[in-house]
């Protein structure tokens, strides 16, 4: 999930844009996504208090969108990336206290499971494309995911 | 209560949901496609999910993603905007079952309603007027003059089995009705292979008129006027004012407690939208919208209510923030659909758009979610703002219409803006002259002009 | 009857008045400096007219110039702005002498209302309350106390010779009168070579609040209620709202009366401000303004009249579009003024903008003569746009205010908006728990609290 | 006189400042002010009518911007320009009927009149700057200029 202050991102989206003009879009808007949203979330936070609450609902900013970490540089563009097929939670291990279905070095065959996405009670095995060495790690265990965040990088 | 309100839908009525929830200390969750990842409403969410890739079908209509967006972020309400999953009483069901709220009315509801069939039937019921019709068949000229007399002429005789205009026929006055009923019947024999025939009153130059209402669970319901939706291509409506200038204060009165009569009848819970055809002062239900409309804008503008407001209060179980006595007309208001369309061929011109500035100023309003740089995606339909003009009364609107569209620049992608300049300048719109039918009319003449030059 | 307008001004205000010659079919005519050959106003008015280099006294100051491009564009009016030449005399004397509309009051009145000492003694005469003094000299402590106990205390003793608050003494009570008395007129003695002094009444935490009027030339002078305008820098307002929390309607409909009462016995012509210090419940009259101000569009919002539209109606000789008893006051309105300065030092800050994206939605309106692109040139007043919102309480206007502040994207020049998120946190703020001082303490607090960290 | 349609005028704006990144603005910015202002004029005449006129009071196109002739590329930028220092009316002869001070081809003295400038009922002598020889005449005979505006160019 991305988490993003209102102007910043407006005035961040037209920099992107306005600079596309110059060739730099796709990888921009790609790490952008990912990396920029996270960067300021804690900000966020900070500025979604200026109202004190008289009201009765109060706003309660997502705590797990600042606490999830500073992915790498750009994964997305890394062609051993593998992404979320889905919404939803991203389970590292067949459950809870079991060992981890895959660690960074671990050698992985086509078809073996990676980790599993809970939707709506469903578990859902996400398996490697292909055979190939675990490099990197991008989610942790019970993070929520969207649709095409990058779990994992298999070389 | 409600505390953090995912909001199902993109582009200018995400922004106008998240603005709302903004206002009242609600936190946001936008859901996008991979074709909106660097959307407005995305950013300015509290959060924001994405569903799936560019196609609605795997992403803005995708409901087990969007329940799994509810519970990965803890969403407890879901508004559905306009469009996509709005009408959809499965995915209201899904989420009852989910424990999560349904912003809008219930199930039950949006699925009567979704019936034209028994939409009408319900309507005839709660005391709506509908087309005046036979009941069934009718058997000779001497029943159709019968039926055709209670109803008044025109009438149109149509095919029972019919369909695409063929074995219809209207009967201007009583004397065309005897030829009508046997062409008509011939017809439909000849091309159906049977030859029942009944009879509808026939609208020559209607007016589409609708009535808003808010409802809350308390048994309140309140309307807030009408809008006249008239000018549409396609059935689409292209620009919405109120009030119309067809209605007094007497008929918008008597037409509102019909309807609130109805509302209140049906227990129903929300905003709506009861949909007329309109003409020498009768009313002919059309259909209701069980959901927030494009067009609502215009009945803020005049009411200086937020209906977005009042549906998550209603949402949220509490009294509508207003009675019916509370409801002051003032002022007219007008709202143009500024869609990414060629202003002449209506061809949709996604792309990016270069240059974006609105105009602002004394009575403009603008529910926009473009920007400079935002891209506007093939995959959607082609609204990208809305201009909402309010003025103390119709030709101060038009004038105030006419400069904020001289200030609108849109660069990168067609608009429609150039559209409304014509309008502006066209007498009959300026007298408010037209019918349901006159937009179409209007848009040929000036094809013609044009292919003549 | 007036064709055309020139507008004697630039940037956001030269803007507002050209939309209002639009939206009245009215010619427009802008002037600029070779600074502003590309501004907004420039742009958008129907002709435009150089009238020199860069520095005021050259270009928007020089009054042959813009008597010579009436001449060239054959203008029939001048409408001055606020600033500039819109409380200059002599220029609407030199209007009258080449037959040229000013859209505004007298010379006369202008020239009463500029000169402070013949304001106050007009303002007297004419029933406003005043900040209450003693008839000149006050003799001995016996005489003191008889005049502090007429006006109530606290009181100051002034030496009559005084200035930069020397020989200056405030007497709390009665119990510090003698000794105060004493004092200042020993120090007036020892710093004038004067030891004359006199009482005025000392006004410890009072707030600016403002009353809108419009006259007419048929007699008739309405109010449109008060602003507060107590959030000030340095004597600039920094934030208006209204209604100021401290009126309820009898108080505002008593110095109503006695302004508008005011206004007849004048014969004030056009729009104007009474600007008024306020505490515990009374009046004090500071100075009246003979223009059109910068926060006009707060009472705007809450009156839903078009105060430049009634400026042009009076200046043709009609009567006002409305009457005293038509004025409901609806809502709560709040305008930020959004200068081209650093936020915490407000330092100024030209150069060209980049990014311009303004907020929109329901209850917001933009004034603002900026776009992305444009120049903030070095040489006029640092104000590039107001942010003005509208809702049907305080507290939801400030919530629609937030949001709408997080809406808004400028980039490539500072701006104070960062100055109002701040503000909209702070619990004195969100309270109206505050007076003419309360803004400068709240910044100095600000910028200690950052020292510190 | 500029006269311009409205957002034709911001979009050439922001266009305009826009390329100025790319380095042009000086030229595109002077050059853009007389060209393009002149060229749409009649453009804006039409627009100006999208509304019928059922108020009291009729906008009035101000006929003389549209009639004014088109300028050449960028006079501004001519080192030999004479520009107008007030607000007026160029008048080209001292008096109706009487020969032109100047015309195209003339050789002119410093300090020599060129044109005359009515402003507030005053007749300003416009002089030549320095000897030379004009080689273009951008005002027409009664024609209002602003200030700064090129009058004619001496080389």
């Amino acid at each position: 999930m991305t988490k993003l202050p209102d102007s910043k991102r407006i005035k961040e989206l037209a920099d992107l844009l306005d600079k596309s003009s110059l060739t730099e879009i796709e990888v921009e808007a790609e790490g952008m996504r990912i990396r920029v949203a996270r960067q300021v979330a804690s900000q966020m936070v900070t500025s979604q208090q200026t109202i004190a609450q008289p009201a009765p609902i109060t706003p309660t900013p997502a705590p797990e969108a600042a606490a999830a970490p500073v992915a790498a540089a750009n994964p997305a563009s890394n062609a051993g990336a593998v992404k979320s097929p889905m919404v939803g939670t991203a389970y590292l291990a067949p459950e809870p206290g079991a060992k981890d279905f895959v660690s960074i070095g671990s050698t992985v065959k086509q078809g073996q499971t990676l980790l599993i996405i809970e939707a709506m009670k469903t578990m859902n095995p996400i398996t490697a494309p292909r055979d190939g060495k675990v490099t990197e790690i991008i989610v942790t265990n019970e993070q929520p995911v969207e649709f095409d965040e990058v779990l994992l990088i298999i070389e | 209560m409600i505390s953090k309100i995912l909001i199902a839908n993109r582009g200018e009525i995400a922004l106008r949901v998240i603005r709302a929830c903004r206002e009242m200390g609600i936190a946001s969750v936008a859901v996008h496609s991979t074709a909106d990842n660097h959307a407005m409403h995305v950013g300015l969410a509290d959060e924001s999910v994405c569903l799936g890739p560019a196609p609605a079908a795997n992403s803005y209509l995708n409901i087990p993603a969007i329940i799994a967006a509810c519970e990965i972020t803890g969403a407890d309400a879901v508004h559905p905007g306009y469009g996509f999953l709005s009408e959809n009483a499965k995915f209201a069901d899904i989420l009852e079952a989910h424990g999560i709220t349904f912003i809008g009315p219930t199930a039950d509801h949006i699925r009567l309603m979704g019936d034209k069939i028994a939409a009408k039937a319900k309507a005839i019921e709660l005391g709506i007027p509908v087309v005046p019709g036979s009941d069934g068949e009718v058997k000779d000229v001497a029943d159709a003059l019968k039926v055709g007399r209670e109803m008044g002429f025109p009438v149109l005789v149509k095919a029972a089995s019919g369909g695409g205009g063929r074995g219809m026929k209207i009967a201007k006055t009583e004397d065309d009705l005897a030829e009508a009923f046997t062409t008509a019947r011939s017809e439909a024999k000849a091309a159906f292979g049977d030859d029942a025939v009944y009879i509808e009153k026939y609208l020559e130059k209607p007016r589409h008129i609708e009535i808003q209402v808010a409802c809350d669970t308390h048994g309140n319901a309140v309307h807030l006027g009408e809008r006249d939706c008239s000018l549409q291509r396609r059935h689409q409506k292209v620009l919405e004012e109120a009030p119309s200038t067809v209605l007094d204060d007497a008929a918008r009165a008597k037409i509102g407690k019909i309807v609130t009569n109805a509302m209140e009848g049906m227990s129903y819970r929300g905003v709506g939208t009861i949909e007329f055809l309109y003409e020498k002062g009768e009313f002919y239900f059309i259909e209701m919208n069980t959901r927030l409309q494009v067009e609502h804008p215009v009945t803020e503008a005049i009411t200086g209510i937020d209906l977005v407001r009042e549906q998550i209060r209603v949402a949220n179980g509490e009294v509508l923030s207003f009675t019916q006595d509370d409801i002051v007309l003032s002022g007219h208001a007008m709202e143009c659909r500024i869609n990414a369309e060629h202003p002449e061929t209506f061809v949709p011109s996604p792309g990016k758009i270069q240059t974006y500035h609105a105009p602002g100023g004394l009575g403009v309003r603008i529910d926009s979610a473009a920007f400079a740089g935002c891209a506007i995606p093939p995959y959607y339909d082609s609204l990208i703002g809305k201009l909402i003009v309010h003025a103390a009364d119709r030709e101060t609107c038009m004038r105030r219409l006419d400069r904020a569209l001289r200030e609108f620049a849109i660069d990168g992608v067609e608009t429609t803006l150039p559209l409304f300049h014509r309008l502006l300048a066209n007498e009959d719109f300026q007298k408010a002259d037209y019918d349901i039918h006159w937009l179409e009319g209007f848009l040929q003449s000036e094809a013609e002009k044009k292919t003549v030059d």
